[in-house]
C-alpha cells in the first residue's frame, strides 16, 4: 500500500498493465515525452518505448480509428483522448464502428480499446475543457462506461476495463485528479466492473453520484445529518451497465432518491436512472426522484461554482426529498 | 470455379511505376489484347484464367442479384459492374498474409480471397447463416477466414482502420500489408485525411486503393475535389500516389503487387487510383439515367474491362467458346445452388438480436430478450 | 388544399421558403441534380439554381462547418445530411460549434441553420439507415430539435423552423415520407414550435409519440379501445423544447403513461420524459410509467419488424399500464 | 498608440511570391534592417512604424498577461510571443471588408483590427463587460465589429466556418475574402481537410494563414505530418501555398496581401504557411523545458520578429530610443488602466448564464434560472 492521488493510480495502473501484457498500446496527443498534459502517463514513454507509448498527430478521428485497427490486429490500445470535450471529432469512429464492430460483424472481428479521458468542470476550464458527455456514449448500445472517484477505484477500474472484452469509456474526474488521494495496493487488484459501492448507509435517502461529485454528496450529507437526514450514498463506479441491483435495494429501502451530475439535465444519466427506478421500484417511492446536475446551458467559465451541482445545491434536495 | 486464395509465385522482376514521373495512367493491356511489356506483371497463364474466370462469375452475380432484388427475394444489392478489374486484380496482388479493408463493393475480392459463394448470398438474404448474422443490410458482410474485413457503411471509416491494424503489424515486426478499398467520392471524407496522415507519420505498411469510378452516386468526381487528380493528394501527406487504368487486370494487377512490396519494404504506404467507371446504378435503389453524362457509359463500355481480358486470353489461345459455354454453365448452377440453399435457411433467431453487443449480455440485454421471447411476434416479415 | 405525402410536404415547404427568402439555401450529398436520394428536394436545383441548391463533396463535416460559417454570414442554409446515420463526422461542429456559437460570443454571433435528415426504421436499412439519435441532439444546450408526423406538419414545422432564430435539428421520418398522406394548403402557414397536438383524448393512459410510431400508437389505441382502455395520444411534434404543459395536464388526467420511441431505451429521450413527469405529476401517478423502445442493440436488418416498438408491442403496454 | 483599422492604400505594385517557383521560403526583411526590393510590399514609413509599435504593445501585453496569471488575478493565458509578425503582418495586410476567423493565439490581429484593449482585457477577467459575457476561458473572446470571429477550443473548427463565410459572399457578389488561422498541428485535424477541400471546389476567397510554430504543445511539426512542407498540402485540393519567412513582417504583410488579392479577383483560396517559432510555452498550463530541443530557442530568438523589425525602423531613421521610451510608458499605462479598470467590473450576473442558449430562454431554463436565483450561493468565487 502507498498513497497515491488518482494521476499516480491511474499512471501505476497502466505501468503494470504495459508489463504485464505487451499487446497495451497508449496512444494520443502529448501522451508521450511529456506524459500527458495531466501527466497520467509520465515516465511510460521512457520505460516502454515509442512503439507503445505514441504521440500521434493532432485528430482524435486519427487516434481512435488507427486504435481500432490495432484492435482488430490484437493490440489492446488505451489511447488518451487529452479532454473529453475533444472527443467528438472521433464521435463517430466510437459510435458507428467501436460501439458496433462485434455485433456487425456476427462475433468476427470484436474491436476492444480503453478510451481515457479527462471530464468535468471546476478547473476554469469553460465551455471546452470542462464537459461530462457520459450520456451520449451509455445511449450507444455497445460501450461500457467507467468513472472512478477514487485511486483505489481508478487503478482496479483501469486494470478491470482493459482486461474486459468490450470497449471500455474511462472518464477520469480531473477535478479530484490530485485532490483525491488515498491507499493503492502496488501490483495486481481490480475492481469489477457493473459494481457500485455503498459509501455509507442510511435510511431516509438514496444519494446516487460518481466521480468529483461523489465528495459534494458526502459533503451534502454530511449536513443534512447534522439536521437528522440520514442518507444512503451510492457512488456508481461503473456508469454502464448499471448496477441496477444496488440501487433498487437502496431505494426499496429508503423510498427517496436524488441522482447527482455535472451534465446539463435535460438526457443526462440522470433521467434514464429516475426512469429505470419507476420501473423497477415504482411502489416503494415515497418522493419524486430529484436530479440535481448541470443546468442546460454551455459549462460557463467565471460562473462555473453556480453552474455545478455542487454540496450547497445538493443539501436542499436532500432535505426536501428525506421531508416530502 | 475454384476460388483461389494463394496468389501465383512472384515472377521475373519488371520496372515498377512507383518510379516513374510519368504523370500518364499506367496501362499493360492494350486494344488489340496484347501487353506493353514496360510493367507486364508477368503473369502465369493458369492465374490469368483464373482471374478471368472469376471475373465472369462476379458479372454474373452481380446480374442475378439484381434480378433477384427486383423480384423481392433480397432487399438491397450495390454492385462492382464495370469495376471488377480494379477490384480483383488488385486483390490477387496481394499475398496471403496481406489483409483487406473494404468499402462495400468489393465482394468480388472478398470471394476471391477465400470467401465462400454460399457465405456471401447467405448475407443477401440476411438468414441465419450470414457471417453477419442477418444483422447488417446485404453485401455487409465480414469474412476473418480470409483477411476481409467488417463492411460497415460511413463512408471513409475503414480507412483509419487499416492503418492501425497495419502499423500494429509493423510494431510486432509482422510481414503484412494492408490493401483499402474505398471510392473517389471518399476522398473527401474526414477519415480520408486521418488515414492517410497517420500512414505517412507512421510509415504504416498501407496501401491506399482508390477505385476512381466517376461518380459518388449522383455527385461527379469532380466535384469531391479541385487538385488535378487522386492519385497527387498523397503529396499532402508525403505518400507516392500512383494512376492506373482500372479496367486493365494487368495494369492493376502490376501497381498493387509493386505498392504491397513498397510497403511491405519498409518503404512506407502508396496510394493507387484506379480509374474506372460504375456501369450501373449506386445500388438498386439508384436509378443512374437521372444524372450520367452524354454518351459515358458508351465510352466505358467500349473498354469493359471483362471483354478486355476476353481478347487477352482468346489473342494467346487460353480460352475459346466452349470454355465459354462450360463456364458460364457452371456459373449459373453453382449461383442457382447457392440462391436455392440460402432461400432455405431459416432467419436469425430472436435471441440472436442480443448476442454481440457486448461478449455477454448484461442485465439489461437479458431482460430486453426476456421481453422479447415472451411478448408477440411482429407481423409481415 | 392539395393531397400530398410528407416528401411532396416537406418539398413544397423548402421551395416556399427559397421563394420568400434568398438568403435560404439548401447544401448536401447528391440534393442538386438528382434532388436527394429521397427526392425531398427534387427540382430546386433547376428552379433555383446552384448557388442555392448545392451538391457538396463527400463530408458531412465539411456541409456543417461550411453551413455554419454562411449562416454567420447571414444566410439561412438548410443543409440535407443523407441519412441520420451519417451525421456523426458532423457531430463535433454541431455540438462544439453550432449550438453553442450564439451563447459563447455573448450573442454577437448567433448561428441559424436548419439541418434537415431522415430517420428511423422499417426500411430494411439495417444498423446504418435506420437510427433514431435525437436524444444525442437534445442531450446538447442550444438545439432545438423537431419530428414531425404528417404532411402537413412537416411543411407548417419546416417553415417554423426556417424562420426561428435558433438551430434546428429536423428528423424526417423515412418510413412514412410517402406512407403518410394528407391535405397540404398551399403557400404561408406554419406549426408552431413547442407545441404538441393532441391526437385524441382519452381518459385511461397518455401515450407519448412523434414521426413513425405515432401510427403504431394510433394502431395499438384502436385495439385497446375494443378492450375498454381509452388512450390520450399526444404526438409531440417538437421533441425539444418539450411542450410539458401538455404532457402534465394529460398525465394529471390519466395518471399513467407510456412512451414510445424507435431509439434504444437507454438514454434515450423516453427516460428524460419518464422523469420530467415525476418531477411535475408524481402525486397523480397511478402507474410506473412504461417506455417501449427499440432494444440496446444495434439496429439489426432482417428482424427490424421485432426491433421496433410496433403496435404489438405498444398494446400490452397500454393494457398492463391501464389495469396497474 | 492609436490602433489602426484601416489599412495602408496599396503600394505600387511588386512581383508576387505566388507567382514564384522558387520553394524556398519567401523572405523580404534582411539581416541588416534592409528590404529586398523583390518582394518589398512598399509600406508607408507611417504604416511601418504603426505595426512596430503594435507588435510592442503586444509582446508587452503577453508578458503582463503572463504575471497577472502567475499572480493568480487572471485564469488562463495563451501568448503569440515570437509570432506577432506573423499574427499582426497578416492581420495588416486584410482591406477592411475581409473577416479574420481566429485560432486562439491571434489577440494581437485582434487589436490591430480594432477590438479595444479594454475589451480585450474584460475578456481575460471574464467579467461582466467580457464581449464573451464571463461564459469562455480568457482569450476566448469575440468581437464582431473589427469584422473578427468567435473564438473556441476545438482545433480546426474555424477553418471550415471560414470557407463557408467567403464562399457565402461570394454567392452574394460580395468582395470579401476570409482569412483563417491556424496552426500547423491543426492540418492534422478533419476541419482542415475538409475546410480546404469545399475551399478548393467552390473556389471560396479564402486565405488558409498557418502558424507554423514548430510545436503542438508537445508534439513537434515533423510528427504532424510526413509531406515536405505544410504549404505543399495545398496541391491535395488544388490550392496553391507558399512558404513566407513568419518573423519578417514585410514578408508576412506581401504573402497575405497578394493572398487576399488572388482570392478576391475570384481566383481562388491560397494556403500560407508562415515559418515562425513559439517562443513561450504553449500557455500558462504548459512548461516547454520538458520537450523543447537543444538550442531551438536561442536559434529563434535571434530572428525574433520584433528585434528584426526595430532594427529596419532604426536603419530607416523611422525610430528612436526616446521614442521606445515613451512608447513603452504610454503601453504601460495603458495596460495598468486596462487591468485596474477590468479588476473593478463585476462579475456576470447569475441571470446572464441563462442567456443566449436560445434567443428566448424556453420554460426549462426559465425553471432552473429561478432555481439559481432561489438558491443559496455557491462559496469561493
Ligand atoms: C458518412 C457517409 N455519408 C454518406 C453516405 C451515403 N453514401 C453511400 S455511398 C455514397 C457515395 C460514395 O461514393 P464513392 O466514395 O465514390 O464510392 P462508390 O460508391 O462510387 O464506389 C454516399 C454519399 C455514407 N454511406 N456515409
Ligand atoms: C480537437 C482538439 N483536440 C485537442 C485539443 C488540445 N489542444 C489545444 S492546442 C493544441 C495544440 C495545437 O497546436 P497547433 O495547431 O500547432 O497550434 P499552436 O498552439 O501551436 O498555435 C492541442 C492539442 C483541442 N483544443 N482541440
Ligand atoms: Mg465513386
Ligand atoms: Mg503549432
Amino acid at each position: 500500500m502507498t498513497q497515491m492521488n488518482m494521476v499516480q493510480a491511474i499512471n501505476d495502473g497502466l505501468r503494470h498493465e504495459m508489463k504485464r501484457d505487451d499487446r497495451v498500446v497508449i496512444l494520443g496527443e502529448d501522451v508521450g515525452k511529456v506524459g500527458g498534459v495531466f501527466r497520467v502517463t509520465a515516465g511510460l514513454f521512457d520505460e516502454f518505448g515509442d512503439d507503445r507509448v505514441i504521440d500521434t498527430p493532432l485528430s482524435e478521428g486519427g487516434i481512435i480509428g488507427t486504435a481500432i485497427g490495432m484492435a482488430l490486429y490484437g493490440l489492446v490500445p488505451v489511447p488518451e483522448i487529452q479532454f473529453a470535450d475533444f472527443i467528438f471529432p472521433a464521435y463517430d469512429q466510437i459510435v458507428s464502428e467501436l460501439a458496433k464492430y462485434r455485433y456487425r460483424s456476427g462475433g468476427e472481428y470484436p474491436a476492444k480499446l480503453v478510451i481515457r479521458t479527462p471530464v468535468g468542470g471546476g478547473i476554469r476550464g469553460g465551455h471546452y475543457h470542462s464537459q461530462s458527455p457520459e450520456s451520449q456514449f451509455i445511449h450507444v448500445a455497445g460501450l461500457k462506461v467507467v468513472c472512478p472517484s477514487n485511486p483505489y477505484d481508478a487503478k482496479g477500474l483501469l486494470l478491470a476495463s482493459i482486461r474486459d472484452p468490450d470497449p471500455v469509456m474511462f472518464f477520469e474526474p480531473k477535478r479530484i485528479y490530485r485532490a483525491a488521494k488515498g491507499e493503492v495496493p502496488e501490483g495486481e487488484y481490480t475492481v469489477p466492473l457493473g459494481k457500485a459501492s455503498i459509501i455509507r448507509e442510511g435510511a431516509h435517502v438514496t444519494v446516487i453520484a460518481w466521480g468529483a461529485m461523489l465528495y459534494e454528496a458526502i459533503a451534502a450529507a454530511d449536513e443534512a445529518r447534522t439536521q437528522g437526514v440520514e442518507c444512503e450514498i451510492l457512488d456508481l463506479r461503473t456508469l454502464w451497465p448499471l448496477d441496477i441491483d444496488t440501487i433498487i435495494a437502496s431505494v426499496k429501502k429508503t423510498g427517496r432518491v436524488v441522482v447527482v451530475h455535472e451534465a446539463p439535465k435535460t438526457c443526462g444519466f440522470g433521467g434514464e436512472i429516475v426512469a429505470l427506478i419507476n420501473e423497477k421500484a415504482f411502489l416503494h417511492l415515497e418522493a419524486p426522484p430529484v436530479r440535481v446536475t448541470g443546468f442546460d446551458t454551455p459549462f460557463p467559465y467565471t460562473l462555473e461554482m453556480e453552474y455545478l451541482p455542487l454540496a450547497h445545491r445538493i443539501l436542499p434536495a436532500l432535505l426536501e426529498t428525506a421531508r416530502y | 470455379m475454384a476460388v483461389q486464395t494463394t496468389p501465383p509465385a512472384a515472377p521475373p522482376a519488371s520496372p515498377s511505376p512507383l518510379n516513374t514521373n510519368d504523370p500518364d495512367v499506367i496501362r499493360v493491356l492494350r486494344e488489340d489484347g496484347s501487353l506493353d511489356p514496360a510493367f507486364d506483371p508477368g503473369l502465369d497463364p493458369e492465374t490469368v484464367v483464373a482471374i478471368y474466370k472469376h471475373l465472369v462469375l462476379v458479372r454474373t452475380l452481380d446480374e442475378r442479384l439484381v434480378t433477384l432484388q427486383r423480384q423481392g427475394r433480397i432487399g438491397f444489392h450495390i454492385g462492382s459492374l464495370g469495376e471488377e478489374a480494379a477490384i480483383i486484380g488488385s486483390a490477387a496482388a496481394c499475398r496471403p498474409q496481406d489483409w483487406l479493408f473494404p468499402c462495400y463493393r468489393e465482394f468480388g475480392a472478398a470471394l476471391y480471397r477465400g470467401m465462400t459463394l454460399q457465405a456471401y448470398m447467405n448475407n443477401m438474404f440476411g438468414n441465419s447463416e450470414d457471417p453477419a448474422k442477418g444483422r447488417q443490410m446485404p453485401d455487409h458482410y465480414t469474412c476473418r477466414a480470409a483477411k476481409f474485413g467488417s463492411i460497415s457503411s460511413p463512408i471513409g471509416t475503414q480507412i483509419t482502420q487499416a492503418v492501425g491494424f497495419a502499423w500494429a503489424a509493423k510494431t510486432r515486426k509482422e510481414d503484412l500489408v494492408a490493401l483499402t478499398y474505398f471510392g473517389e467520392g471518399a476522398t473527401s471524407s474526414s477519415e480520408f485525411h486521418n488515414g492517410m496522415n497517420f500512414a505517412g507519420v507512421f510509415k504504416a505498411p498501407t496501401v491506399f486503393f482508390c477505385r476512381n469510378n466517376g461518380w459518388a452516386i449522383s455527385v461527379p468526381a469532380e466535384r469531391q475535389t479541385a487538385s488535378e487528380s487522386f492519385a497527387v493528394k498523397g503529396i499532402a501527406y508525403g505518400i507516392p500516389g500512383v494512376r492506373c487504368d482500372g479496367n486493365d487486370i494487368f495494369a492493376v494487377y502490376k501497381c498493387t503487387r509493386d505498392a504491397v512490396a513498397h510497403a511491405s519494404s519498409g518503404k512506407g504506404p502508396i496510394l493507387i487510383e484506379a480509374m474506372t467507371y460504375r456501369l450501373s446504378g449506386h445500388s438498386t435503389s439508384d436509378d443512374p439515367k437521372a444524372y450520367r453524362k452524354e454518351g459515358e457509359v458508351e465510352f466505358w463500355k467500349k473498354r469493359d474491362p471483362i471483354a478486355r481480358l476476353h481478347k487477352h486470353v482468346l489473342l494467346n489461345k487460353l480460352w475459346d467458346d466452349d470454355k465459354q459455354r462450360m463456364l458460364d454453365a457452371q456459373i449459373d448452377s453453382q449461383i442457382k445452388d447457392a440462391v436455392a440453399a440460402a432461400e432455405k435457411i431459416a432467419p436469425p433467431s430472436l435471441e440472436s438480436m442480443f448476442e454481440d453487443v457486448f461478449a455477454e449480455p448484461p442485465w439489461h440485454l437479458q431482460e430486453q430478450r426476456t421481453a422479447l421471447l415472451n411478448g408477440p411476434r411482429a407481423k409481415g416479415h
